[in-house]
């Protein structure tokens, strides 16, 4: 019992906190804007729990998800050589810094132009932010790996495939980690941008259509869906990361 | 009034400082003529037009006190009405011309393309910058008019800028743009099948310029009265039109030169806003009947 | 013993990052089969020159050759216990897959590499913690994970950088034995790098002496005991005694560095 | 090994390439030449774009934003996630809610934010700090959590203060992560400082980029749009030049220079 | 001597993550100023003990209490120097400002200060490599660095975990003296923990001898030898090799485990 309220506690303490200083800001601010929580709860179960949830926000995930993954493996298999060679990491880092330094809003355009406007398209652009935060961690963490630990692999003449198994994606596996950490939200935000062109459907979309529609309330409980979503994908990821870095100081017992 | 940053509204050397949240594109042409003119200065307003990408931006940026004045379309107003924003149009914002292909507003094809008219685009993909606006509101207008069934348009979300790539890719089969790139557009081979704004009502007013219910009345008829004269000039003089355009946006002279203007009449054609109410309903844009006689104002 | 299979002939390293020249002019030859201990003062440059036999550093001047071969990079078939245990050992493997994965990598078959993986690990006294992760081990036992991963590995060249530094005396001693029982058998060439003098004779063929760095061979010491050695009766013995007082000596003067050398 | 030179040219020899292919796709009718004109257009149009004045007073503008958002950003997330790792529980207990506000959109926040701010410097910097302040708390957090176990036991079996821990141990150890959450952060202050300014207006290189885009102007839109990846490469280099002073002691960079 | 420093009662820990017994019933005590050394087979849990005592281990069962108070956290004015001399050195700073930084938090005047880091570096015999950073040195001298800063730190309680492992015999001749010379005149109560028997008995006024873990204590012998030392003549007593016996035979039943112990 005391052990679960003490997780309660843990859990739900900040959130409430939160969620009270927000009622008492729209409460002494009237503001069009920035509706109660009630009012952002009502709209939202009016909202989202229908099928708008299969219809619009199903979809959507699947495209993250889609982008998501993609990203991870584009850039831990970029990163990865990048990290290891500082002569193609020379070469390489300009023009990535490049394109990292492209807002989406104008980077979309062009994606639309090669890839056309329909899921690939979006799919892509989630692509298109969440790597970066995976690439340059993956670059970082493959750079800071143990001289000891590689000399060791070099030593018992360990090849190629398995040197990057076992000490390279493993080493950088921490920082690896963090980036992965960090396209998650990149990807969901990519997801609203990405569904900002040439849809008609879809989580993004419809928040945006709120928001141009002055649905205030719904566009907030959109929001709260996002920021769920979020949520509920970090536990995913840390229930993935703590069997990933079980050997790893921050996650030993 | 709203917090100290932004432009606020304020008295500087007798005269009232005003902010509009503006959309750099054509249609805004009569404000930033009025401004080189002395228009607003005539009224003892010091104006500042600061550019806004659209009628959210302007309308949330107008409810929080940042903008004393703003330039939104019917259907983002009537909208806002709807749902309780304390929003009072000032005065007419741009017009069709109400002219069969001389309109700044259509929908194109492929020149390729077997739609001839718009009772072809049923169950076509048709792109609109923003759904459930006045795009898809007048387009469904056309395809009525023509004797098609709106409902079975399917309707994609496309940036003007961005639609005649999409329309040339076959990634949509029809787009809705207007000035410059329907000028654009149709020298790169695009075809108008319907010119949608002619079509939804003679003479739509398209836009309208906006304050809050909260603003001083004597300076809500004084900026009137500097719009109004803006517009009368503006709709007599094409060729200064042209010429302002040069100062804020980048539009290529080639097409700046042969591109079709909207007119600017002063009067808000009120018919046509209740028209544009009337469908917006019917469409499931709107879900009441929205009250138009307090958005607009008395005259 | 048989012919030259390591030979280290002018070799000079100097340190970019701060110009320290760690070693100054080494040279040397390992027979096969022969296992030659090196001791020397701390810092002298002995896993300096351990890292360039093995490949790891580039020598600023000087050659290392491997049967003939000259070294440019890490060599087949040859083994390393470093000093930095701790850091040599996966993390993210247990100490059995530690041990196992040189093998799997040499395309040793499972039941073989099993074979080889659990005597080794028996062979250190650490058959209980093959499932463990090293970070639960203390140090003398990561250390002897190490040995056992070189062990297993049955080398024909083996690096030995003070591989018993963090054992209690009576392992150290049960280790010794290991390495002189087993690696004749595998025609093994080994350097081993200790500054425990009586290990380096009860152990060694020959004794290198170094001095302190720039370092250059103080001595080689021909280690003339009978080849069974037994560690009461071998340390017992006059000449063992003998052999340790004057490589003592030499050490001694060797911390004065390379002038006051010979 | 690679020295500054070398890596410059290994540099430019990179970029050369990128301006190959974008010369060669358009004119080989890989893309449209309408709407993604050939580099040596684009290049044009940049080389007309610098000649206004205008455009250097946008780009201050939009880098000024970028300047204070991401410090304000830095600062604040450095201090949060310092705070959350010292202070024993905060982590559990802040966890569900950074990771509940951290996918939230800064598009979202617009309305808000131009309620708030309208068309200034303020909305900008909402914006700005709210996207690129979540980019270096993680990064703080996991590098916090990578602290050696010995290293830290070293720190309190001498009794050093939990202040001081941070300074010489906790800090020093993230730094690594750090400078990749200022890289991650300083191109997201940058793209959320241009698109502040492409969406709600407020003068700016993202305010010229719409008008560009709006007055369909392909080249010079383009031509912006390669100024801001100039800026991007400009700024890693700086926090590279940084990098390389403050890890100097790190594997990642000493290594460079051994072979 | 003194009133009792150190008492540990009944000391038990149980690492959860594996479920091993390391320590299983620990009881001992240090009078003030006393040098205690502590041997042990490899993995019986000297390590461990020594991080319960240093407050920076929850004990399973059992109190460590220090000067009466028992430990619940690193206790101040204590220093420890670990077995992974490497890891506890920090990488970012120099060899100096790695000593130094103890005696700032001390809030020891910067004069001061720069005398203590320069002694002790000396001491060490590092004196010349002050402005290096850890990783440009051997593993024999990041050990003497981190000697330098427990000296350099003149703490009341010194906790060493096989402190001299990686230094070779010359070296750690030099450092036993300085120990020796050294943290009497500071009033310094000491534990030391070795796997080398002749040093324990040289240095210690008393040997705890461990058995394997689950530990106990074996035997806690007294040294009896004269407290002025020397490494010749010392060495040379027969009651020296008297005593070293006396601990090897216990050792070398303690590697059977506690059921045998006595
Ligand atoms: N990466 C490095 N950069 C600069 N100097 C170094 C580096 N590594 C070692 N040195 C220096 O080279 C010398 C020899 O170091 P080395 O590690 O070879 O000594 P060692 O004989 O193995 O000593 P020990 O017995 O203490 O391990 C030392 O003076 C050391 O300071
Ligand atoms: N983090 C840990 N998790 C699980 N078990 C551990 C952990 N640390 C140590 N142990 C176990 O506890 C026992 C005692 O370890 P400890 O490090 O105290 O030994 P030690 O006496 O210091 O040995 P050495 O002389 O080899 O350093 C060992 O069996 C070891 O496997
Ligand atoms: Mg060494
Ligand atoms: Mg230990």
């Amino acid at each position: 019992m005391s052990a679960v309220a003490r997780w309660a506690a843990r859990v739900l303490g900040l959130p409430v906190l939160l969620v009270l200083a927000w009622w008492g800001y729209s409460a002494v601010s009237q503001s069009f804007y920035v509706p109660a929580p009630p009012q952002v709860a009502r709209a939202f179960a009016d909202t989202w729990l229908s099928e708008r949830l299969v219809d619009d926000a199903l979809p959507s995930v699947a495209r993250l998800l889609a982008g998501y993954a993609l990203a991870a493996v584009l850039g831990v298999g970029l990163g990865v050589p990048i990290g290891l060679f500082p002569r193609l990491r020379a070469a390489a880092e300009p023009v990535l810094e490049f394109f990292r330094a492209v807002p989406p809003p104008v980077l979309v355009p062009l994606i639309m132009l090669l890839a056309g406007i329909d899921d690939t398209m979006k799919v892509l652009v989630i692509v298109s932010g969440c790597v970066w935060p995976i690439l340059l961690n993956t670059v970082e963490g493959v750079r800071a790996l143990d001289e000891v630990l590689s000399d060791t692999c070099r030593m018992y003449g360990m090849r190629t495939a398995s040197r990057l198994r076992h000490l390279v994606l493993r080493g950088a596996s921490p920082q690896i980690m963090a980036g992965l950490r960090q396209a998650l939200s990149v990807g969901i935000i990519l997801m609203v941008i990405s569904e900002m062109f040439a849809s008609s459907s879809g989580l993004g979309f419809t928040i945006v259509l709120f928001q141009r529609g002055f649905a205030i309330p719904e566009m907030w409980s959109g929001i709260l869906l996002l920021g769920l979503l979020g949520f509920g994908l970090s536990v995913l990821l840390r229930w993935f990361e703590r069997r990933v870095l079980f050997w790893h100081g921050s996650h030993r017992a | 009034d709203g917090p100290a940053s932004g432009g606020g509204a304020g008295k500087a050397g007798g005269k009232d400082k005003v902010t509009a949240g503006v959309i750099a594109i054509v249609d805004t042409a009569p404000i930033h003529l009025g401004k080189a003119k002395g228009f607003f200065d005539k009224q003892n307003i010091d104006l500042t037009i600061t550019p806004v990408q659209g009628g959210a931006a302007s309308v949330s940026g107008t409810v929080g006190g940042q903008f004393q004045f703003a330039f939104g379309n019917v259907t983002s107003l009537l909208t806002a009405a709807e749902r309780g924003l304390p929003l009072k149009v000032v005065g007419n914002g741009v017009s069709s011309t109400g002219e069969q292909g001389k309109d700044f507003s259509a929908v194109l094809v492929k020149a390729d393309s077997p739609i001839k008219s718009a009772k072809d685009l049923v169950g076509k993909r048709v792109s609109v910058n923003q759904q459930q606006n006045i795009g898809d509101t007048t387009i469904r207008a056309s395809v009525r008019k023509a004797g098609g069934d709106p409902s079975k348009v399917e309707f994609v979300e496309l940036p003007f800028p961005d639609a005649p790539a999409a329309l040339q890719a076959g990634r949509v089969d029809a787009i809705w743009v207007v000035e410059p790139f329907l000028s654009q557009a149709v020298a790169q081979g695009a075809r108008p099948i319907a010119w949608n704004f002619a079509d939804a009502a003679p003479n739509l007013t398209v836009a309208m310029y906006f304050t809050t219910t909260k603003t001083d009345p004597g300076l809500v008829t004084r900026f009137r009265a500097a719009m109004d004269e803006s517009l009368r000039y503006a709709d007599t003089h094409p060729d200064e039109v042209r010429d302002i355009l040069k100062t804020y946006t980048k539009i290529d002279p080639g097409v700046l030169a042969k591109m079709n203007l909207p007119r600017w009449p002063t009067q808000i054609n009120r018919a046509s806003v209740e028209a544009v109410a009337k469908a917006a309903l019917g469409d499931g844009v709107l879900k009441r009947e929205p009250n138009v006689g307090a958005l607009l104002p008395a005259s | 013993m048989g012919a030259i299979v390591l030979e280290v002939t002018g070799l000079k390293k100097v340190y970019e990052s701060t110009g320290k020249e760690a070693v100054g002019d080494l040279s040397f030859r390992l027979d096969a089969g022969e296992l030659v201990c090196v001791v020397g003062p701390s810092g002298c440059g002995k896993t300096t020159l351990l890292r360039c036999v093995a490949g790891l550093l580039a020598p600023t001047a000087g050659t290392v050759r491997l049967a003939g071969v000259p070294v440019t990079g890490p060599p087949d078939d040859m083994a390393v216990v470093f000093q930095e245990y701790g850091r040599s050992l996966f993390p993210w493997m247990s100490v059995r897959r530690n041990v196992e994965l040189p093998l799997k990598e040499k395309g040793i078959p499972r039941a073989r590499r099993a074979t080889l993986v659990s005597t080794a690990l028996a062979a250190v006294g650490l058959a209980d913690v093959a499932g463990s992760y090293p970070w639960q081990l203390s140090g003398g036992m990561q250390q002897r994970v190490a040995i056992a991963r070189a062990m297993a590995y049955e080398p024909s060249v083996l690096l030995m950088d003070e591989p018993f530094a963090a054992v209690d005396a009576q392992t150290r001693a049960e280790l010794e034995d290991l390495i002189l029982r087993v690696l004749p058998g595998l025609g093994t060439t080994t350097l081993f790098i200790t500054h425990d003098i009586d290990e380096a004779i009860y152990l060694g063929d020959r004794v290198i002496v170094l001095s302190a760095s720039p370092t250059v061979v103080l001595d080689d010491v021909k280690v003339d005991l009978p080849s069974e050695r037994d560690q009461l009766a071998t340390r017992a013995l006059p000449r063992f005694a003998e052999l340790r007082g004057h490589v003592y000596a030499r050490i001694q003067r060797a911390k004065d560095g390379p002038e006051n050398a010979r | 090994m690679t020295t500054t030179a070398a890596r410059a040219a290994y540099g430019l020899g990179g970029f050369a390439c990128l301006l190959v292919v974008m010369e060669a796709a358009p004119r080989l009718g890989l893309v449209d030449a309408r709407f993604l004109p050939p580099a040596s257009r684009i290049l044009a149009a940049l080389a007309d774009e610098l000649r206004t004045a205008e455009l250097w007073t946008a780009l201050a503008e939009t880098l000024r934003g970028w300047a204070i958002g991401l410090a304000i950003a830095f600062c604040a997330a450095v201090l949060a996630g310092v705070v959350i790792d010292a202070v024993p529980g905060l982590r559990a207990a802040s966890h569900s809610t950074v990771e509940f506000l951290r996918p939230i959109p800064s598009v979202a926040l617009i309305p808000l934010a131009t309620l708030l701010f309208g068309a200034s410097l303020g909305s900008t910097l909402l914006l700005v700090v709210y996207a690129s302040f979540w980019q270096v708390l993680i990064q703080v957090l996991y590098g916090v959590a990578d602290v050696d176990a010995v290293a830290d036991d070293t720190a309190r079996s001498y009794g050093l203060s939990r202040w001081s821990r941070v300074r010489h141990v906790v800090w020093p150890t993230a730094l690594p992560y750090v400078m990749t959450g200022l890289r991650l952060a300083a191109a997201v202050a940058f793209i959320l400082a241009v698109t502040a300014e492409l969406v709600i207006g407020g003068p700016g290189l993202g305010l010229r980029i719409q008008i560009a885009q709006s007055s369909g102007a392909v080249a010079s839109m383009y031509a912006l749009v390669v100024l801001s990846g100039l800026v991007g490469i400009a700024v890693n280099l700086g926090v590279r030049v940084l990098e390389r002073r403050v890890l100097a002691w790190h594997p990642s960079v000493r290594g460079e220079a051994a072979p």
